[in-house]
């Protein structure tokens, strides 16, 4: 990333883990964070637990959700973990919605190219949970190892739907444009230092910084939303019948 | 020697056929070869065996390859094979049998199937084919051994069966590379009286090439002398044989050959020295002075008495040939004496050893060339 | 010299390479949940996804025979202007990062891809189908294919190809019947290299083919995606693969037996 | 035959082989982003994953070298029991899906690994560091380096190797002035396709050494990474990685060139 | 044969020098080789040149490999070089100088990189190596190529080489794998001389492969013959030629040879033909008859008048010799004639023709075995 190019000089230099869905923002946020030179190392929130678990020199994780998370608080790798932001899945198609898609419903219209993520990845069970809430059976021409492979597809037009983070919409807008799916929860985002921090101080800043005000408007225009405390998902609206 | 050949003229070929075999057919092959390394002209009738001979690097497997369309087309050739003109036609639309100087069965395949792939490749059925094929292996005495694989046999049986491969398609011209090169004096021997029979038997036209001149006597009705692409001589073996008209055909009969200028006594030969003759040719004209090793003499001192050619020189080489041991003698012009083993020792004919020649004038013969 | 035991500067660094080849081996095996194996290779899921690696792993070697082996011919047989440039780009995929090689595909043979649309425009789409799995193996096994019959022609006898021409056999008859049996050995060396290299594919599958459990997901797929939340099925299916890549290498072995 | 045109059966397909390989490259270029390219290939995060991959594989590469050649010999001049095994062992890798090759490294010099543990008691961790890259790629590029080279060995007379011993020189010197000369065509073209290897290496990569900018990410890691929030520079990255391959072919041509 | 060499014995080798080369030398050499194929013992003196000879296969190039260490090591063999055994020694460990059949020069290094080779293996330095090297070179008189990269040598320029090779570092025993066998008349006869030089100077032993007589005689002050892995004679050359005792030797010589048991009047020809000789040996003892085949005549009808041996067969094959052709005649015993071409072709000596052959008593030479 730009910051490893500049010269370091004083300043302490860290390395943060963070879910790819991340990237872009945490980019920007590495470029205005002068407090420390911060190296960036983008993946999958399992893998990046993976790396933690084999002794990643890292000083700052943050995952895409929270069992990942939970797993190396467990573990003791972690200190407590801070949210940072929260994710909403949205239907992700080419830009322009050439197949007029409008709702979670949509995506069950026969002849549709529909790609998602794999269950075994979070953005898979948040999209499974999703499509449960809206009760719509959608069958996939895919189940992609990552989201990335849902933009990717949707992106080069191979699909013409798909679910993934409106965060990573928004990172490729030159080609995706999204449709919101009010059925998805949210995907709580949290930020922690490891134990295994050399300079546990400048990554406690690094937090600070992530999850300040300022840190906030950077996510946000990035397509994230506010972190919010208290774990919530939207109401399950379960139709009474009469 | 090329312009001897120029395609105006009536075929070689058919010419010399006249005067051995019978009756004269049409001419099967006309060839005329002009490239970079090759400039002759070649006819062939119909049964006639022709044998080319030459050193090494001549270019005799090169004439073979073009006239079986193989490799890349050479420009300034071209083929006529039964009054048809095959100069483009790849080596299948030519009705060409060729067996390369190794045997080159097909690994991979029974004796059997070598013998009928030909016949397979221009639809024959595969019955019919099997049945000739047998027919072939039998002729040629193989026949026992038609369900071994070509590795399974014998150098002397993989020959036969080349040449079953090659006859069975019934070719028109015949094409054979040294033979029996790779075979042993024993083998050799079997193989060459097969190869007489089913040559003699054979319609088609006979090229085939050799370093043996036993092979060549026995086995063709007409010599070619293949030298630098070029031919040097081109007639019945008797003729070839008794009056070689190159060095190397008389050295390959184990001859001491000079080239040289007729004088009225005998020949200049080119370097100085004069053999005397005792038939000598009208003088001035271009000729060659053969001497057979056996009639030189080897001394150690000056020779006495009636020889009339003597000169003087170093023992070079002592090599062993049957019986007899030829003495390599540096001198102008150098010879090639044989003596008995116990000669050598006598005399002590090892290199460097100063010695004397002697020829007599009646052992001198010269021809024109 | 043979015979001999080998000199140490020689055997210390071959140990070396063997142990630091094993080490990771063993530790799949060490690691190996081997009281859960049973339930874990029963599992229907892996079943179908060995299934289907091996339907298109095979596919793959087909489809690389049926192109390489006569691309092996007229790189090693014909001689024409831009043959370097030829061999050159057969073997980019050799080195191409395989996920970039999947995003190439799509950019050809995807729904907007160059080949693609108007593919599509009949009908014909690839992406997402088992035909598309089995063209990302192709993309990345043909190489080896090439390599390896190209090199066994180079170095054949053409004595046989020019006698079988002069008994009547067009140049097809021949390769078809001489040249082919004579170059077996180096076929079969070529084939099982590709073969294995197909089935171990994972990113230009991924990237083209997706991943769709008994239509695009291959072994790799399945062990990758098992990672994510099942360390012991991914391992379990890992030494399933290695189970059967070791046959494949047995059998290669055997064509080098034979070669030598 | 040679100079005349092939057999139509032959062509077809040797044409449709060629085109199966030219569209997808080519659908590279098309989608190129010409105009943002200068931009885009002078990203100093490219740039330094690009110099990351140039040092890492050819520390893979010199891995291979000092690992594979004497393997190669090894195998090739001396025999000993479970011989057939070693070199079925020593190919694994190659039909190994290169994640799960990523987690036997794990297994086996991770942190917890085999010999990772005692490693890193002692302090030496090799996950996540550019060392660990380095073996990963080593890993998968190994099998190539001593095929290569075992088949040159093959092949090589036997009889200069012992003039040399007669005239004096033990075996450690015979293979250093006899054989590895005799056999350097064979090396090179083994090391050119062992490092082509390396250079396009992901999944064992990722999966071992993680994915650190300037100390572990490799281009194409970058470009995978790249692929979701900026596909121009993903294909760019890609781009760039098929220059260098082609670069490496043309050497890798010219040692053919060398052997025939 | 080989009992006649049992170790306890004094050494043929120091035995056979001492009615040739003067000085009596302690042996360089002690080889006893008992394996599955093999089955002798070799004594070399210093100074002293051996000639092996033997036909195809009978384990002449085994012997060399086994007294270099080359290959596996096999059981049974013993190899004591200047007082010290060396059998379990790795080749290195033996001051031996191997020239294999083919030079097989180290092709990527130059003339004199090749020659400086054992040198620097034997830890000399750059500088005295490459000194001794020219020295070396010069003296085989390929100096001016030493820069020249082997591929870069005429077959005469590299077999020099490779002799420089293997002396330059002083072996005690020197091997020779048909040196000349490479190369072609002309060449070999000035690298011969070159050998024979330079193994007169040669103070070790030397071993030397040939299958040209002249090659033996020549170079060697001892025959060794070696048959199917056993030595059947073992002499001074002039014993060898003058007394082949076996069928192989005598056939090298071009001679007709027939095993047999002496009778009161000749040989008991194995086959049953009795040939009288003029000087026949005490009756009932194994012998081998010999007859040039210059003292056969060839008929057509039966002969008349003084040779007391005639008997017929059948014209098997016809070779070229020399200026002589070699008629091979089925018959028992199976016999060769030497006769002029001439005759063959008045006669019409081709294969299957029947003739009578006749050898004067006084021609048949009868050696005990
Ligand atoms: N493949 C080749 N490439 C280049 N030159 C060749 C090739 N084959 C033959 N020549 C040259 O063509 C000439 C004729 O060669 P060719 O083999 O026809 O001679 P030849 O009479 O068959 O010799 P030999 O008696 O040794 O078989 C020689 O100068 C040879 O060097
Ligand atoms: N590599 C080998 N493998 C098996 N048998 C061999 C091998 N080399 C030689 N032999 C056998 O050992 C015997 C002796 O072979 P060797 O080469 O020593 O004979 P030779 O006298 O050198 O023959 P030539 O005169 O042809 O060189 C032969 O029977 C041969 O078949
Ligand atoms: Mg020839
Ligand atoms: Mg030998």
């Amino acid at each position: 990333s730009g910051c490893s190019a500049r010269d370091a000089g004083a300043r302490p230099s860290l390395t943060a883990l963070a879910a790819a869905s991340l990237t872009e923002a945490f980019r920007e946020a590495a470029a205005r964070y002068d407090a420390a030179d911060v190296r960036l190392s983008f993946g999958g929130s399992q893998a990046l637990a993976a790396q933690v678990e084999q002794g990643v020199p890292a000083d700052v994780v943050a995952t895409a959700d929270e069992p990942t998370m939970a797993r190396l608080r467990s573990a003791g790798l972690v200190d407590t973990p801070r949210p940072l932001a929260a994710n909403r899945l949205v239907i992700v198609v080419p830009r322009g919605n050439p197949r007029g898609i409008a709702a979670a419903s949509d995506l069950a219209r026969p002849g549709l190219a529909v790609v998602l993520a794999a269950p075994q990845v979070p953005a898979g069970r948040y999209t499974a949970l999703a499509l449960a809430r809206a009760g719509v059976r959608v069958t996939p021409r895919s189940l992609e190892e990552s989201v990335r492979g849902v933009t990717t597809k949707v992106g080069l037009g191979e699909a013409d739907a798909g679910i993934a983070y409106a965060s990573d919409v928004a990172a490729d807008a030159a080609h995706l444009a999204s449709v919101p799916l009010p059925q998805a929860p949210l995907a709580r985002y949290l930020v922690a230092t490891t134990r295994a921090s050399r300079q546990p101080a400048a990554a406690r800043d690094l937090v600070d910084f992530l999850t300040s005000a300022a840190g906030r408007r950077l996510l946000a225009a990035r397509g994230f939303a506010p972190a919010v405390t208290p774990p919530v998902s939207p109401p399950v609206t379960a139709p009474v019948p009469r | 020697m090329s312009s001897w050949h120029a395609p105006g003229e009536p075929a070689t070929g058919t010419r010399v056929a006249a005067d051995t075999s019978p009756p004269v057919l049409p001419p099967v092959l006309r060839a005329t070869l002009r490239t970079a390394y090759l400039d002759l002209h070649l006819d062939l009738a119909g049964g006639e065996r022709v044998a080319l001979v030459g050193p090494n690097g001549a270019g005799k497997t090169t004439v073979l390859r073009v006239l079986a369309g193989l490799g890349t087309a050479l420009p300034g050739t071209r083929v006529v094979l039964d009054g048809t003109d095959v100069t483009a036609a790849p080596p299948p639309a030519r009705r060409v049998g060729f067996v390369p100087h190794t045997a080159a069965l097909f690994p991979h395949l029974t004796a059997l199937g070598n013998v009928t792939y030909g016949l397979r490749s221009r639809g024959a059925g595969r019955r019919s084919a099997a049945a000739a094929g047998w027919d072939w292996l039998d002729r040629l005495g193989v026949a026992e051994v038609a369900d071994r694989r070509a590795p399974e046999l014998s150098a002397g049986q993989a020959q036969r069966v080349a040449l079953a491969r090659a006859l069975a398609p019934r070719p028109r011209l015949l094409l054979l590379d040294e033979p029996l090169g790779a075979l042993d004096a024993q083998t050799r021997t079997e193989v060459r009286r097969l190869l007489r029979v089913h040559l003699a038997a054979f319609d088609g036209a006979c090229l085939l090439v050799t370093h043996d001149p036993v092979e060549a006597v026995t086995l063709a009705d007409r010599i070619v002398v293949l030298e630098a692409g070029r031919v040097v001589q081109d007639g019945v073996p008797d003729e070839v044989t008794r009056r070689p008209r190159s060095r190397w055909v008389a050295r390959l009969l184990g001859w001491n050959a000079w080239l040289g200028t007729t004088t009225r006594e005998g020949l200049a030969v080119h370097g100085g020295h004069v053999l005397v003759a005792a038939d000598p040719l009208p003088a001035g004209q271009p000729a060659i002075a053969t001497v057979r090793p056996a009639a030189v003499a080897v001394h150690v001192g000056h020779p006495e008495g009636s020889p009339r050619n003597t000169w003087n020189g170093v023992v070079d080489e002592v090599t062993a040939s049957g019986s007899r041991w030829r003495v390599h003698v540096a001198a102008t012009p150098p010879v090639v004496a044989e003596v008995t083993p116990a000669a050598v020792r006598e005399l002590a004919l090892t290199e460097g050893r100063p010695v004397w020649v002697s020829v007599k004038a009646t052992e001198v013969r010269v021809t024109p060339v | 010299m043979t015979g001999r035991r080998a000199p140490l500067p020689l055997l210390v660094p071959a140990v070396l390479a063997v142990g630091f080849v094993t080490l990771p081996l063993a530790g799949l095996l060490v690691r190996a949940p081997w009281t859960a194996l049973p339930a874990l290779l029963t599992d229907p899921a892996l079943l179908t996804a060995l299934r289907l690696s091996l339907v298109c792993s095979s596919g793959a070697l087909a489809a690389s025979l049926a192109l390489g082996v006569p691309l092996a011919w007229v790189l090693a047989r014909t001689e024409f202007r831009g043959k370097p440039a030829v061999r050159a780009l057969v073997l980019l995929p050799l080195v191409l990062p395989p996920v970039v090689g999947g995003v190439a595909l799509l950019l050809a043979f995807g729904r907007a891809g160059l080949l693609g649309a108007p593919l599509a425009a009949v009908g014909i789409t690839l992406p997402f189908t088992t035909a598309g799995a089995v063209m990302a193996e192709t993309f990345v096994a043909l190489p080896f294919l090439v390599l390896a019959v190209e090199g066994a022609l180079g170095t054949l006898d053409r004595q046989h190809e020019e006698v079988a021409a002069t008994l009547g056999a067009g140049p097809l008859r021949v390769f078809a019947t001489v040249t082919l049996p004579l170059v077996a050995p180096g076929v079969a060396a070529g084939a099982a290299l590709a073969w294995a290299r197909a089935l171990g594919e994972f990113g230009a599958t991924v990237t083209f083919a997706g991943n769709l459990p008994g239509r695009t997901q291959t072994l790799p797929l399945a062990v990758y995606l098992a990672l994510q939340d099942n360390p012991d099925a991914a391992v379990a299916a890992s030494l399933l693969l290695l189970a059967v890549c070791a046959l494949v290498l047995v059998a290669l072995r055997r064509t080098w037996a034979v070669r030598r």
